[in-house]
């Protein structure tokens, strides 16, 4: 029945790896830049900034990302708008990436000591001046292991974008099975570039902590 | 009305299913095929515009036509009185053979004897509805996200019983498996529909239209022999 | 909008969410609890551990790590009962929840025992506690206490992640939201409850983590 | 005019009252010594007069300007009074010259090179011209405490608060620390510390504030405050630590 | 026989030779103050004793019984040999009481009613029997240090190690630890102690080790030490700190 050889099946889930990279990257960059907007409006001072952050971050963190992507694409297709799947796989990833990083850095620039804010204030510089100059650099170091290490989340999480029409590594598994009916093989494969993925981001992130740990150790 | 801006668009949107062999899955180059692929074919033929194919799952295919991405699903669809309520459905276009299969030494006869049984099922499926109808209350059906799931639950044990289509169970004994599935009992011969929104009568007709021809003309027929390795039925 | 919402198979299907979110929560209470126990041990085990169990426990942690949830459920439903071992689809997954917050477990609990004063460990051994007893009653708790809300963030996660349950027929929210709409083909309204709901769960998870740390940690901080 | 005035100042945290009611005025070229308990409200009286807490009820002044809370208000304040605290407060990630160049660049927006010899030229008068380009980490206690200084005095304050500011280094490092704040008071630099080096208040400072339970308890030069102390809290005080 | 007998002892990190042959023999009920520079290898030698680091050369025997790597004989060595900490190390997540009776439970596995019964007796020993329940954040350093003690008494030691106990308290707070410490001395307590209190060694030590890059540099009454230091390097140590 089937037609596929080993090396079809490979180098199909390969090929569609590219959009699982693809995907990755996008949510990761978009995700960056709104999660940092979003992590000023957490931090910030006034009442409305966090208190919008902290709702957009418990929805997004509290409704499986599955949901949202349907709900991006379909729910509003519902109401006329027509979003191309690019779009609201690009979206849907981002506002939700977005959500983790705003939370992971602020535990970062919330790690810093009070002291430095002390200090800083006690110069005569501002809000903005500190977080620019003093805080944000520090917590930027911090940050970056933790960073790294979700990125890896990133990955695994664009699996789900299949549901909108995707076929990335995951959806392409599923379809290469039900064509072959070899799920062993198939999702072996799977597994195993998932690893090759990941691994890497999740080794650099453990590497980059042991290196900062070296360098704070004396603080 | 879908039918007009078909014709202007000279496209047509279809939602066809990749991971539901034989209706549709995926050759070598990651093409859909199928029965449900090639009625596709048939009907933007007649219609003489092109063809998009939209794969999709059970999971997103009425949301793809609820939300007008696509204009048509043919994904081996049944048919039920809340489904009705929803979308509207065509004439049948496929045949669905299928029943429940199981181990030579497995004593099931009829739908009754499946009483205290476990059997597995693809979701949503044709014959997950009509299982559901017909097994007795303490049957346990396990229902799986796709043939693939299904086939792998009756290989590992999982179940002891399936109810799929006999070319699922074909594709399976080809693979020469420890287990092999024997037929125990068709269920009754249910057909799969084509989908379309409601109030699209234009298109509904003109669906209907073009599969009383192939029926006719023995272009359906060709697509059943090619597909289920059976002639159309008459009764269809 | 020429789409008309309609939640008229709620009555019908309410027995079906309700085992639904029955088996999701059933699932995230044994795979929190068992799973928060495996990763203390491989969290001890690399942290304070014998040096040949150190790689062990890495690789399984890499390995889970970097693998999708979905594929490690399947390897134990579908590829375990050809080693001769077979479990129901609830089993297998608890099971598979259970390995996959252990090995998270395992890094963030790791990050709180290293965090550890080295003071708090010479102060255990010179009152003549033995290793494992230190870590026992000495490291343990504030260790726990320095990490808790990563791991319950953690604990959340990987509650909404068992949605992937429903693929092997285990029948939890998602799967209930999956089957609802395959029957009645109102896949927005299903999804738009299943969405509220694991939101519910999520508020409610959260809640329930911050009163347990409440109750088991002291009040006052431990720094 | 006095150069500090602090009048009336009351500061509560919730329910817990930690100043209450302080009347102080510091003179242009005095040098302050401030003593008391653990909790008698030192520091908050300090953070109080840099603004880093708001004040409840009375008022603070400096060179004549009212402590307003208010950024601009508290930018300007800043500028005249510099602070440093017990536990240094370096960056961590800026080498010691640029610690002290920072705050000039980013707030007086001096241009770099300005910066750059203001800052070696602050670091030359602690001692530590040399370690312009070392990174707090790599810089000993007494050190690091010296480039908090000279990251003050590089903003040219007219007073200097100092919290405690030898409390966390090893005796042998507090001298070296001590040596820089005589050599500032000698130059006439206006000084407000809390300390509990009793020799060094008693052989630099020209006023000793004795500080119990919120309040001025005793006030006056040294040679009376240490030789003749008036209250029993002041000669327990005294007697407790000496 | 001694109770203590360190004998040529040498210990190194890497290259570094931080002990370079220690000998030292205490009797039963004597208090020794260990004084010296920073870095002299003071601490190293407590923590040898106590066995939380390995000698390279050398034995030290404890009540006659050698000192062995193994756990075994550590936690019998532990259960002779208390140990006290500069940064005190309570149990953060135990209250006062808890951290007294955990190590009598877990190690003797005393039974939780007797061992509150000592717990209860030792913190009244070192003054703090009303904070039983008290978690350590809501003690005073110096009260935090007592409970530190009482833990290490309570497994009824017969000896304790002190490693500069009071280095990290505020002034006042330093004479309550001290005058616990004077007690357990006065009760015949046998003790070793590193401290930077000379006052504190003169009045209270029988004898004072004077450490020089990891040797005995002097050693003798305080009487001698103090006010006929030998050797240039003692001198210059007590004029430096004293
Ligand atoms: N941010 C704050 N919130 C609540 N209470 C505070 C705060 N800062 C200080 N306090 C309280 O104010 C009182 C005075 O504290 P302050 O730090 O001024 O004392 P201090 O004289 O500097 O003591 P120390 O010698 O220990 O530094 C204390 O009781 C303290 O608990
Ligand atoms: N774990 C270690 N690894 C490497 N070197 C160490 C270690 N512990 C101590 N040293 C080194 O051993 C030497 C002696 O240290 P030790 O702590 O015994 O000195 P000390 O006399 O207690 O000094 P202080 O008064 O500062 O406490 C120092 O040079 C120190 O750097
Ligand atoms: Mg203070
Ligand atoms: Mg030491």
């Amino acid at each position: 029945m089937s037609d596929f050889t080993t090396w079809d099946i490979l180098r199909n889930l390969l090929l569609s790896a590219r959009w699982t990279v693809l995907l990755s990257i996008v949510s990761f960059v978009g995700g960056g830049l709104v999660g940092g907007a979003l992590l000023f409006a957490r931090i910030g001072k006034g009442r409305l900034g966090p208190a919008f952050a902290r709702t957009y971050i418990e929805l997004f963190q509290g409704t499986p990302l599955l949901m949202q992507l349907f709900l991006a694409f379909f729910g509003l297709g519902l109401f006329g708008i027509d979003v191309p799947a690019w779009l609201a796989a690009g979206v849907a990833l981002i506002l939700w990436t977005a959500a983790f990083l705003a939370e992971i850095w602020r535990g970062c620039v919330e790690s810093i000591a009070k002291g430095q804010w002390e200090a800083s204030s006690s110069l005569g510089m501002g809000y903005l001046q500190q977080m620019r100059w003093v805080i944000l650099p520090q917590a930027l170091r911090i940050a970056v292991p933790p960073t790294v290490g979700f990125s890896v989340q990133v990955v695994k999480g664009t699996a789900l974008t299949s549901i909108i029409g995707f076929v990335e590594l995951s959806k392409a598994g599923t379809m290469v099975t039900n064509a072959t009916f070899e799920p062993f093989t198939v999702y072996g494969f799977v597994a195993l570039i998932y690893f090759c993925l990941c691994w890497p981001l999740s080794k650099s992130s453990q590497i980059l902590e042991r290196k900062l740990n070296v360098a704070h150790r004396n603080h | 009305d879908a039918l007009a801006t078909i014709e202007a668009g000279k496209v047509i949107r279809i939602a066809v299913p990749q991971d539901f062999p034989p209706f549709g899955s995926v050759g070598a180059d990651m093409a859909p095929k199928g029965y449900d692929v090639d009625v596709a074919r048939l009907i933007a033929d007649k219609l003489g515009v092109k063809l998009e194919l939209v794969p999709v799952t059970s999971a997103n295919r009425i949301p793809y036509l609820q939300t007008s991405k696509v204009d048509l699903v043919i994904s081996s669809l049944g048919k039920n009185a809340e489904r009705e309520k929803v979308i509207d459905f065509s004439t049948a276009y496929a045949p669905f053979f299928n029943g429940v299969f199981g181990p030579a030494d497995a004593a099931v006869k009829e739908a009754k004897d499946l009483s205290g049984k476990t059997v597995g099922v693809t979701r949503g499926a044709v014959e997950d509805l009509e299982l559901t109808k017909i097994a007795p209350a303490d049957t346990t059906i396990k229902r799986y996200e796709d043939n693939n799931g299904t086939i792998s639950a009756f290989l590992s044990g999982q179940v002891d019983l399936i109810a799929t289509g006999n070319v699922v169970a074909a594709a399976i004994l080809a693979r020469n498996p420890p287990k092999k599935p024997e037929i125990k009992f068709l269920i009754k011969n249910s057909p799969c529909f084509i989908g379309l929104n409601k109030n699209e009568p234009a298109l509904l007709a003109k669906v209907d239209a073009i599969i009383a021809d192939a029926k006719k003309d023995g272009a359906l027929d060709a697509i059943s022999q090619k597909w289920l390795g059976a002639k159309l039925p008459a009764d269809l | 909008m020429n789409y008309a919402f309609d939640f008229g198979w709620l009555a019908d299907y309410w027995p079906v969410l309700l085992k639904g979110i029955g088996i999701t929560v059933e699932l995230t209470l044994v795979g929190g609890v068992l799973g928060i126990g495996l990763g203390i041990a491989c969290a001890w085990a690399r942290a304070l551990g014998p040096g040949w169990l150190k790689p062990i426990v890495a690789a399984y942690v890499e390995m889970i790590r970097n693998t999708p949830f979905l594929i490690q459920l399947f390897f134990i439903f579908f590829g375990l009962p050809a080693l001769g071992l077979r479990m129901g689809e609830l089993p297998a997954a608890n099971l598979a929840m259970v390995i996959n917050l252990g090995a998270y477990g395992c890094e963030i609990i790791r990050a709180g025992i290293q965090a550890t004063p080295r003071g708090q460990f010479e102060a255990g051994a010179s009152l003549g506690m033995s290793r494992i007893e230190t870590f026992r009653h000495v490291v343990l708790v504030p260790a726990l206490q320095r990490i808790w809300p990563a791991l319950s963030s953690q604990i959340v996660i990987v509650m909404l992640g068992s949605a992937a349950v429903s693929q092997i027929a285990a029948e939890d929210l998602t799967f209930a939201a999956n089957f609802i709409q395959s029957r009645t083909f109102r896949a927005f309204e299903t999804y738009v409850a299943a969405t509220l709901i694991y939101l519910a769960l999520a508020i409610a998870l959260r809640q329930l983590l911050r009163g347990i740390g409440w109750t088991i940690f002291p009040k006052r901080a431990a720094r | 005019m006095s150069l500090i005035e602090i009048t009336e100042v009351k500061k509560r945290f919730g329910d817990n009252e930690v100043l209450k009611g302080i009347n102080i005025d510091v003179e242009p070229g005095e040098v302050i010594a401030i003593i008391g308990k653990s909790g008698s409200g030192k520091s908050t009286l300090l953070r109080c007069i840099n603004g880093l807490e708001t004040i409840d009820e009375g008022s603070i002044s400096v060179a004549g300007a009212q402590l307003l809370p208010d950024e601009l208000h508290l930018k300007a304040l800043r500028l005249k009074v510099g602070m440093i605290f017990q536990g240094f407060n370096l960056f961590p990630h800026l080498t010691a010259g640029r610690n002290v160049m920072l705050s000039q660049m980013v707030v007086k927006k001096t241009p770099k090179a300005e910066a750059e010899v203001m800052a070696k030229k602050m670091l030359e008068r602690v001692g530590l011209g040399h370690k312009f380009d070392a990174y707090p980490d790599q810089l000993s206690g007494g050190q690091q405490q010296r480039v908090a200084i000279a990251r003050a005095l590089a903003m040219q304050p007219i007073a200097l608060l100092c919290d405690e500011i030898t409390s966390a280094l090893d005796p042998e490092l507090v001298n070296e620390v001590l040596a820089v704040v005589k050599e500032l008071a000698s130059e006439g630099m206006t000084l407000m510390m809390v300390t509990h080096e009793m020799r060094f208040a008693r052989d630099v400072c020209s006023r000793v504030v004795f500080m119990h339970q919120g309040r001025v308890h005793e006030i006056g030069p040294p040679e009376e405050v240490f030789a003749a102390p008036k209250t029993p809290e002041l000669k327990q005080f005294l007697g407790v630590t000496h």
